[in-house]
């Protein structure tokens, strides 16, 4: 069975993109303490909401760097 | 299709001057950057003192703050307070390049985000500039205000020596990891997000192409679209927003 | 037997698609929260609310990253 | 079974990359941690943040390896 580099790359691109999993994990985590957080303690406008959001944007740069290495699998290799 | 997506990153040059094979084209990279800067110091500019006496109400910057004053101090508020609110010694040093950095990378995020244009920031080239030129700022202040002891700053807080021995080379290569973190973050969360436009607007324009009725399932990828737009416009804002809390924090761990 | 492009597509689109599971348990996590926030706290009108269906479409935005790149692998590659 | 090693490289890049699903859940879990820690003790300013990031740049570290070895599958090797 002869694997060509052209689909091997389809293959790899697709396997790379269940990293993503661990993303979505932790975006869900960041934001179900901020409900908590808010729950226990309604101080919400200051930093509470700055905090979650800083920990959003974190966990999406590890989501966008599995997605880089996807593009870079399926264009750029 | 194949490059559709990737295709609205490319720099093309509208005028070409080639000088003893120097290229100084004029190209729509520099232009939108041109565009940034003249948007931000006209935005300063039409709401600042201006003398003539023919307008009856005298605007100025000082007593009453009209509609684009208001952004004007709205802005630069915000990166004000993020540098006093981390920084905590003596902070009003680094308040004009971490705002030149704030409203450069706010501005080509915005304009990036309006069809047809281009993205300053969905380059790799630009926020390594930006991340790299910062952090090697940041190491030379820190180097130079410490000498020697700068280097306690790969060992954390009361840690014991065997621990240190595992924690030193690590927290060394996440030194060494942050302006590349830095640079990648900004870049990869432009250009993800609006190649992932691009797809979706791709997939709606081939559905409009199929036979008559299913035609009509392009309302789907366009509300995906509509949504998506909302989300792009957050991770524009909150991407400088990141990437300023993190310099200023390379900052305070620093100084 | 030759491992044909299109029959990779096929395979890296299935494999792509697992990636979903992270977005799925994050919502999870969030409206998990959100019930026990409400709970602990009922002043759910305000805030609560709209916490927690902010995190669900920020989750979301991972799920959708994963469908593009699923459907890139289908269609458009 | 022949594979050629030029797609072998790619499927392997693919694989490792699942691997940076790891780095998002633990990001996303310092940060909940840190909201959590601030909704209880909101003495922010000293301990809780400069803990957050020391954890997260630790996190980072591990991602970071994991790109390592994928672009060293990629063109290094």
């Amino acid at each position: 069975m002869v694997m060509l580099p052209q689909s091997a790359k389809f293959i790899g691109a697709g396997l790379a993109t269940i990293g993503l999993a661990g993303a979505g994990v932790g975006i869900g985590a960041v934001f179900s303490a901020l409900v908590l957080g808010i729950s226990r303690n309604p101080s919400l406008k200051d930093e509470l909401f700055k905090m979650a959001i800083l920990g959003f944007a974190l966990t999406e740069a590890i989501a966008l760097f599995v997605l880089m290495i996807v593009f870079l699998l399926l264009f750029a290799v | 299709m194949l490059k559709a997506p990737l295709e609205q990153f490319q720099i093309l040059s509208l005028v070409n001057i080639k000088f003893l094979n120097l290229d100084f084209s004029i190209t729509n990279f520099l232009l939108i950057n041109i565009l940034a800067l003249t948007i931000f110091s006209s935005l300063i500019y039409l709401s600042s003192a201006r003398v003539e006496a023919s307008s009856f109400q005298k605007t100025s910057i000082y007593f009453n703050p009209n509609a684009w004053q208001k952004t004007i101090e709205g802005i630069s508020e915000a990166s004000a307070q993020l540098i006093s609110d981390i920084i905590t010694t003596d902070n009003q040093k680094y308040v004009p390049i971490i705002s030149v950095v704030f409203n450069f990378i706010l501005f080509s995020n915005l304009i990036g985000l309006i069809p047809y244009t281009f993205t300053a920031t969905s380059h790799v080239i630009v926020t390594f500039t930006l991340s790299f030129s910062i952090f090697i700022g940041i190491t030379i202040m820190t180097f130079e205000k410490y000498k020697m002891q700068g280097f306690a700053l790969f060992l954390p807080a009361n840690s014991s020596f065997f621990l240190a021995l595992i924690l030193v080379p690590i927290e060394f290569i996440s030194y060494i990891a942050r302006p590349i973190s830095l640079g990648m973050r900004l870049f990869i969360n432009l250009m993800a997000g609006h190649s992932l436009l691009k797809v979706i607007i791709g997939f709606a324009w081939s559905m409009l192409l199929l036979e008559n009725l299913t035609s009509l399932g392009l309302i789907l990828p366009m509300v995906i679209v509509v949504i998506l737009f909302g989300l792009e416009l957050g991770v524009a804002l909150i991407q400088t927003y990141v990437f300023v809390i993190l310099t200023c924090i390379y900052i305070q761990d620093g100084s």
